[in-house]
Parts: C-alpha cells; structure tokens; sequence
C-alpha cells in the first residue's frame, strides 16, 4: 500500500480537513480525520485501494475527549483518528462497510459510552447484561482511577 | 412335599441363578470386563490405565453418592428405568450359555434374548425423554435413532447362524458348531456385521452417538447421579459381558461342546478376543455422526446382512 | 420437527473456558445461534493501567495462557519503539525461537481438541504426548512450562548454550517425526475426513468480510500472515512457507495448522543453527529522534536485556505480531509517566467468533464441537 | 461392627475414584489446559481412578480455575449447587485461590473462595500439572 496515494484521495475527497499524517512506531501512519469523514474514507479507501482488513479499533478517553484509531492493515498499517466530545459521543457505524467491525464497536460501545449510529446489534459484548456503573474504561470526574 | 432332592435341586438353581452363572459371576464379569477395556484402552493410547479395583471403588462411591433430580424430572420413572435395564440385561444372561453352563434353555431362546436386549435401549431412551434436560433429550432421541440403524443389521446377522443350524437355542447353535466348524467361518460376513451391531448396541467408541462427550455431555445419563447412575453403568457393563458371550456362543463355537474346565477356558480366551477386538475398534476411529451411522446402518450393513441371510438359506437348501 | 433451543456453556465439556451458545435446532438442524461471550472479562485493559510498564510483561503473559509469549512480544515490540531501543540479535532470535515454539506448541494442542471433540480420544492423547516434546524445550529454556516469562522490555532473559541448542535440535527431529503421524492421520483416516470436510465452511469472501486472520483465514485461501507481510523480530532473516488451502473447511484448517507445525520446527531449526553471537553492546541508542542516551553500554554478565527505563517518553505506538491464532495487535500509548495511559489489545479469536452465527447455521448439532474446535477459540484471549 | 465396616469400604472408595468437573470462571487458560494435560500420557491421572466428567452430577471435585468474574458466579454456584453430596470444591491456579494478577480488575470478584467453601488450594501461576495432582491426593487424604 502506498501511503502517499491513499492520503491523495482523502485529501481530494475532503478537500476542507487539513490532514496531517503522522508515522508511529511500528511501521504505521496516523491519519486524523473529523468524525463524520470516517465513514465516507473508509468507503474511499475500500473501492479505490481494496482496504477492507480493519485491525480493531481503539478507543481513550483522554479525560478532555475520546478518541478513536480505527486501526486498518493492508501491508502496512494505517490508522484513521477522530476525536469525539466526551458527553453524548456518537459516530457513524463501519459495520455496513466492514461488517467485522461489529465486536469491536460494541467494545468500545459499552467500554467508552460512545454510540455508534445505524448498528445493527448494539448491546453490551463483553460486560454483564446488568451492568451498572459508568463505562468503566472511561476517567473518572476528577481525574482519580 | 419338600424331599431331600427338591431341596437340592432348589439350591442349584439358586446357585445357578445367584452365583454361577447367574449373577455374582456376571456382576464381576462386569467390573473385570469394564477394567480390562479402560487398561487396554490407555495402553494403547500411551497411557497406564487404572488399577483392577477401579470399576468396584467407582461403583462403590456412586452407590454412596447422594441420589438427586432435576425439578422436572419424572421421579418414579426415573428410579425405575435403570432397574428395568438390569433386569433386561440379566434375565437376558440366564438363557445365555456361559462356558457351556446355562440356566434356563429352551428352543427359541436366540429370540427372546435379542428381544430382551433391546429392552435397555428402550430404556436408555426414556430416561433421556424424562430427565428434563435438553442435551438428555437429544441423546435419547439420537439412541432411539442409533437403535434403528443397528438393530436391523444384527438381529439379520444373528439369525444366519439359527437359521443354517435348523435351531434357535442358543446352547443347540453352540453345541452344534462343536460337531461341525465354527459359523464365523462360514459366515465371516455375519459376524463382522453382528460385531458392528454390538458395538453400536453397547453405544461404544465409534458409535458412542447418544452418549457423545464434547457434545451432548454423557446423554441420556446426563442428570442422573449416585445410585441410579451406578445401576445404569452396572446394566451397560453386563450388557457389553452378555452380547459378548451371545456372540461367541453363536459365532465362535460357545465352550466347544461340553461344560469342562477346557471348555470354559477357551470360551473365557474368546470372550476376551471379543472385548480385545471391541477396545481396539473403539481406539482406531473418529465417531461418526449419527445421520452417517444411520446412512451405514441402512446403506452398508442392512443388505450385507440380507446377501448373508440369501447365502445361508442357499447353503442350506 | 419441533424447535428446540440447546444452550452450549458456559459449562459444557467441548468448552475448555466459558462462552455460551444458544442453538435453536430442528431435530438436529441447527436454525439459529445467539452467541455470548463475556465471561472470562476481566478488564486487563484497565488493569494494564494501573501497573508500571514492567509490571506489565507479568500481566501481558496473562492475557492468554496458550499464546502467553505472542502478548509478550508484542507488548514488549511496542513498549521498546517507544524508547527507542534497539534489541541485540540474540535477543531477537530466541524471542523468535520461543514464538515458533509455542506456535508448534499450540498447534498440537489443537490437533487434540479437535481430536477429541470428534471422538477421536487416541489423537487427543498422541497429539498432547507429543506436545510434550516442545514444552520440555520452552521449560528448559524459560523454567516455564505455559508462562515462560521470556520476554522482557530491551531483550530477553533467557540465553541458550551450545550443548543446549545440540539438544533441542536432537528432539526437534523426534517431534518432526511424530507430527509425520498427525499428517497421515489428516490425510487418509477415513473417520476423521468424514467429520471434518465440509464441516464450518468459510469462503475467502466471509473471511475479508469479517477481518478474520491467522489460520482460519489461512485455510479459506486467504494469504495473510504477519511474519512474512510485516516482518518483526527475527523473521526477516528467516525463509519459510506460507501455508493456505482452499477448502476453507475444518480440515482445510487442519491441514494448515499441522502443515504449519512443520515449518515451525524448519524455523527453529534455522534459528537455532544461525544464533548470532550475543554482542557485548546489548542494545544502542535508538532512533535518530534525540532521545537522551539514558542506557549504559552493555551489561557484560552474558543478561540478553539491559533494564530499560522505568519512564517512557510520551508517544503511541502499534505493534503486530502473528500468535499462533493470527494477528495480535496492541496499541500502546504512554503519557510521559511510568504507567501506560492506554493499552488496547485485540487479540485474533475475537475475529473468528464473529464468523461463528455463519458457520454455525444450517449444520448438524454434532459438528458443533467441530466448528468451535476448528477455528481454534481461545476466550481468554477474546473477553480479556 | 459392620456398620464401621461399610463406612471404611466407602471411604476408601471415595478416595480411589475422584471424578472431577473443571470450570474455568475467569482464567486465562493456563491452568486450564494444564488440568486437561493431566489427563494425557505424560501424567495420566486415571491410574489414580481420576476421571474427567462431562456432567456436574457425575462429578466428585469441582476443579475451578481463574478469579470468578461476575458473569460467571451464578453458574459457579449452579453447578456446586447440582453436583451430588459429598462434594469438594479444589481453587487450582494462584488467580482462582486469590484473585491473582486480575485481583483489582473491575469485572473480577476475587478469588473461588469469594462465592464456594473451598477444600483445597493449588498455587502456582499456572500450576504444573504434577502440583494439581497432588493437590488432588492430599484433598482425598482428608476425606472423613
């Protein structure tokens, strides 16, 4: 995969968004992108360079915000960052696109408390049914762990 | 009036039904039987095996072990089951020579004992259907199906024999076979399918369908604990000892005529073959999916066993 | 027929750990299956904060007992490229050496539970007897039989004699002949084709549309293995085999697994025979990105790691590494501190569980255990 | 006195024919796949009479392994609950005697002895197979 390429047709597609890769250790390139442009860049990303293997995706919340690396793999690694608002966090489901994204945004679902619109069995993955307390990856108010 | 020789003979049929070679020889025959099958087993499979007490000391606990129910469960039938296949099973045992010693003879008997010995399938099967558990369920209906798929095969194949020695007593099929040659040589066929059919009969490796481990947990048996599941592992184990002996009464010549010390040796060394042959089968293969045993049942070993029903009729005639 | 629901687990006997399923069946048709997991969810994530990153090797080993040294690596791959270490070669080949070891390890350990999930007790028993062989070698190298604790930030802590790598080649060979057996079994046991082919079917196309890696998706055609596509530790200096099939069924994936057990055992071998000598300079300063040369030059008491610095420098980083199950990855981000601010693993079972409802449809209740054998669940590893 | 006699015969049975039900209720398959390698050739528990059951009703022991998550204490509890007296309960692996490395996990209970009377601890992380085996022996050396 030519990174060079790839960040040409999400700069062509939005042409709006200063998008400043990024390289990360190892051997990955960080590529932010506004929430309601993942969505759209995956879709570029699979019909123009056959991308559809996505890793996983991360989700922190840095105390101020949550961001999500939508980790993707096609020879060499390249992760897509958008950062939400901590209250009321909601972007648009892969799952339409990648259905294998499903287990991984009810992860970050009930982990982080991040709705993830239009998919098709949200629910808790991993944490009881009668779970209770916030999302437990998420900071606490305050800071304290 | 009680005469001295009522009371003596009353005492050897007692003996004859309690002891030898009724059923203290057979409850032992059992344990000994079960115990050379695991020892054999985990040898072959690299292993040591158990100690020979083993079958007893597991016995012995569960007849010790608290007796419990899931809520749902049909109490009576389920106490009553296990002992309606033990009493299959022995009675059963009593028309089966043993070493050339039988109780009660009759001509016919072939037929009543493999009626007899469908009883515990029947059985085996309601307490699955009553036990009021989903995998209990799915075993008792995958024994009823198994129970199809076998009992063709084998009642066929055992009637070869009957049918080629003008009898259907057991102890007559076996007495004649001294005077002539054994019938696994004239029907090698029907042996290997009657074989097939026990090994399906007794629910062993490969064809432990009902009762299938990673699947169904252990089947029919599944809620069953301490004393009913010693009984219902108890007519299992005199079963494999019973359809064992049938087999070598019929096919490998019983005790080779009359009941001497000779005999009753080379019919322990047959009988002992038979369970080698069983171990080692269930050692060599996968088990089979119930709709491929029941696709071999009815493909494969029914019209084997009808070839071997035509050739005898027609060596005969 | 009727409709039946047949709930699978979390306790049931075709299940190592707990995970539920509940099968709606017609007689023994499977129609429908609602799949469960969660059980064996112990917020590792969380924990992983709260520890410093050495402490974290410990925890990372835990995540998984069968593929304990796969989490290490990479979790050490990551915390190492952001300090910027350089870990000496040795260092790398035995971490590569133990990777394939646990791979072959892990492997036959499969090989039995299929085996045994199909009724099959025999190869159950040879294939875990033959285990043996490989975790002698790990136990002999780490002390550890399933946690070996090889791995640690900066290199390894394990070294290996010459007399030992004599040995270990010794039994290589005894392993190579008895997995000789396995494929022989696979191949023409007749039992054991009649309850694997066609069995859990996966096409390449299911495989791409769930992300699915590692073996399974190995055995549906589709070639993906991150040793070769994104070389880390060793493997670069290393020639081997792809292994794919097909057939994409359980034994398609069987054969890929066994086939992949033999170009473990070729790796090793070519690890063991080309060990570099252990450089006195056990690791230098990093990238050229101006991180302050907080190392000593080499520790001379023959240790393959050097302690690394209890702080690391604030930064992301992603690690890929292939378990023996497929891809591993975890993202590591650090915020100055001693303690990692975020480590996200995702670990390869929890892809092949979401081809599960597929594979599970329209199939007989006794290929259950096949299925679940055949794509090799490791719960531990998926609930975290 | 034949009473003492039957006890004695029964207690000796108990002790030669431990079958054991393994649940793992939040371990990380270390342990789990040693319990399972005890029944394979190296160790071979069944010349101990050991047998691994399929059914909690069959069982004798209740192998646990792992810190008890909260999704798995109810079912731990069933299947105590449907497992047949006498009955003992063995923690193998240091996280199911003491919750271990997951202690202060926020989904993690503790350890077995949180939810069920434990009998017999095995430490070790994971426990070699040799320390679950005698961990089962001497449990059966206090039976009564």
């Amino acid at each position: 995969m030519n990174v060079e390429l790839v960040l040409e047709a999400l700069r062509e597609a939005f042409p709006t968004e200063a998008l400043e890769p990024r390289a990360v250790p190892v051997d990955e390139t960080f590529v932010p992108l506004p929430p309601d442009c993942v969505h759209p860049a995956v879709r570029i990303l699979i019909e123009r360079f056959g991308l559809r293997h996505l890793s996983t995706i991360t989700g922190e919340d840095t105390g101020s915000e949550i961001v999500l690396l939508y980790h993707l793999w096609h020879g060499r690694g390249l992760t897509l960052r958008a950062v939400l608002p901590r209250d009321g966090a909601h972007i648009a489901t892969l799952t339409d696109l990648i259905p294998g994204a499903a287990f991984y945004e009810r992860e970050v679902s009930e982990m982080l408390g991040v709705t993830f619109d239009g998919h098709p069995d949200p629910g808790t993955l991993l944490l009881p049914d009668n779970w209770d307390g916030e999302p437990p990856l998420r900071q606490q108010r305050g800071g304290v762990q | 009036m009680i005469s001295e020789e009522n009371v003596l003979e009353l005492t050897s049929i007692l003996f004859a039904i309690l002891i030898f070679p009724g059923f203290g020889f057979l409850f032992v025959c059992a344990l000994g039987f079960q115990w050379i099958d695991r020892w054999v087993v985990a040898h072959l499979q690299g292993r040591i095996g158990p100690p020979w007490f083993q079958p007893l000391a597991d016995f012995i606990k569960l007849m010790a072990k608290e007796d419990m129910l899931p809520i749902g469960a049909h109490e009576r039938a389920c106490a009553l089951l296990p002992m309606v296949s033990l009493a299959a099973v022995l009675t059963v045992a009593l028309y089966v020579p043993v070493g050339g010693h039988v109780v009660g003879a009759f001509e016919g008997d072939l037929i009543v004992v493999l009626v007899l010995l469908s009883l515990p399938a029947v059985a085996y099967f309601l307490a699955g259907w009553l036990s009021a558990s989903v995998f209990s369920v799915v075993g008792g209906s995958r024994a009823l199906l198994q129970y199809f798929a076998y009992e063709v095969p084998f009642l066929m194949a055992l009637s070869g024999p009957a049918i080629l020695s003008g009898s259907w007593s057991i102890s007559r099929i076996a007495a004649l076979q001294s005077q002539t040659v054994w019938m696994v040589l004239v029907q090698p066929v029907g042996f290997l399918l009657a074989f097939v059919g026990l090994i399906g009969k007794l629910k062993r490796s490969p064809f432990d369908i009902p009762k299938a481990k990673s699947e169904i947990g252990a089947g029919p048996l599944t809620e069953f604990s301490g004393r009913k599941l010693a009984l219902w592992h108890l007519s299992l184990h005199t079963k494999t000892v019973v359809g064992i002996f049938l087999l070598v009464d019929v096919f490998l010549g019983g005790s080779g005529g009359s009941p001497t010390i000779w005999g009753a040796l080379t019919f322990g060394a047959k009988s002992l073959l038979i369970l080698l042959a069983l171990s080692v089968a269930g050692v060599l293969y996968a088990r089979l999916r119930i709709d491929q045993l029941t696709h071999v049942g009815w493909r494969v070993l029914a019209p084997l066993a009808l070839l071997q029903i035509l050739f005898v009729i027609w060596i005969g005639a | 027929m009727s409709r039946m629901t047949i709930p699978i687990g979390p306790q049931h006997p075709a299940l190592k750990e707990p995970v539920s399923f509940l099968l709606t069946v017609e007689g023994e048709r499977i129609v429908e299956s609602a799949l469960r997991i969660g059980y064996v969810h112990r917020g590792l994530e969380r924990i992983l904060q709260n520890r410093n990153y050495v402490q974290n090797v410990h925890v990372a080993e835990r995540v998984c007992g069968i593929c304990s040294h796969a989490h290490t690596t990479a979790y050490c791959q990551g915390v190492e490229a952001l300090l910027g270490l350089d870990v000496s070669p040795r260092a790398l080949y035995l971490r590569t050496l133990l990777c394939e070891l646990e791979r072959i390890h892990s492997h036959l350990l499969w090989v039995g539970v299929l085996a045994e999930h199909i009724g099959f007790t025999t190869i159950f028993m040879y294939a875990w007897r033959d285990r043996e062989i490989a975790l002698d070698i790990m136990e002999e190298l780490s002390g550890g039989r399933v946690a070996h604790a090889v791995n640690v930030i900066g290199g390894v802590r394990i070294d290996v004699s010459q007399a030992q790598v004599h040995a270990i080649l010794a039994r290589l060979d005894e392993l190579e002949r008895q997995i000789g057996t396995f494929l022989d079994v696979i191949r023409h046991e007749r039992t054991f084709q009649a309850r694997t082919r066609g069995v859990g079917h996966l096409s390449a196309e299911q495989v791409r549309r769930y992300c699915v890696v590692g073996p399974v998706a190995r055995a549906s055609g589709v070639d993906v293995d991150m040793r070769r596509d994104a070389p880390y530790a060793a493997y670069d200096r290393l020639s081997f085999q792809v292994i794919t099939a097909d057939e994409g069924d359980v034994w398609a994936r069987a054969m890929v697994r066994a086939l992949e057990t033999v170009e473990s055992l070729h790796m090793c071998r070519q690890l063991l025979i080309g060990l570099p000598d252990g450089a006195p300079s056990l690791f230098k300063k990093g990238h050229s990105d101006g991180a302050p040369s907080l190392f000593k030059k080499g520790h001379s008491d023959g240790a393959l790691a050097a302690r690394a610095p209890r702080r690391v420098p604030p930064g992301e980083a992603v690690s890929r590494c292939e378990a023996p199950r497929g891809e591993l990855i975890y993202y590591i981000r650090s915020d100055g501190s001693d303690r990692p601010a975020r480590i996200k693993i995702r670990t390869p079972t929890l892809t092949t569980l979401m081809t599960l409802p597929d594979q599970l449809r329209d199939i007989h209740t006794a290929d259950v255990p096949a299925v679940l054998a055949g794509v090799d669940l490791c719960i531990a590893c998926a609930d975290r | 006195m034949p009473g003492r006699m039957v006890c004695r015969i029964v207690r000796w049975a108990r002790r030669k024919s431990p079958w054991v039900l393994h649940f793992n209720s939040g371990g990380c398959n270390g342990c789990d796949i040693e319990i399972v390698d005890t029944l394979t050739p190296r160790y071979d528990v069944e010349r101990l009479g050991i047998l691994k059951e399929a059914s909690p009703r069959h069982a004798d022991v209740l192998l646990c392994t792992g810190p008890v998550t909260q999704q798995s204490r109810d079912r731990l509890r069933r299947i105590y609950e449907q497992m047949p007296a006498p009955r003992w309960v063995v923690a193998v692996g240091s996280c199911s005697c003491s919750g271990g490395v997951f202690r202060d996990g926020y989904n993690v209970l503790g350890g077995i002895d949180q939810v069920l009377p434990v009998d017999m601890y095995i430490p070790g992380c994971p426990c070699r197979p040799e320390a679950i085996i005698q961990g089962i022996v001497q449990l059966l050396e206090t039976i009564e």
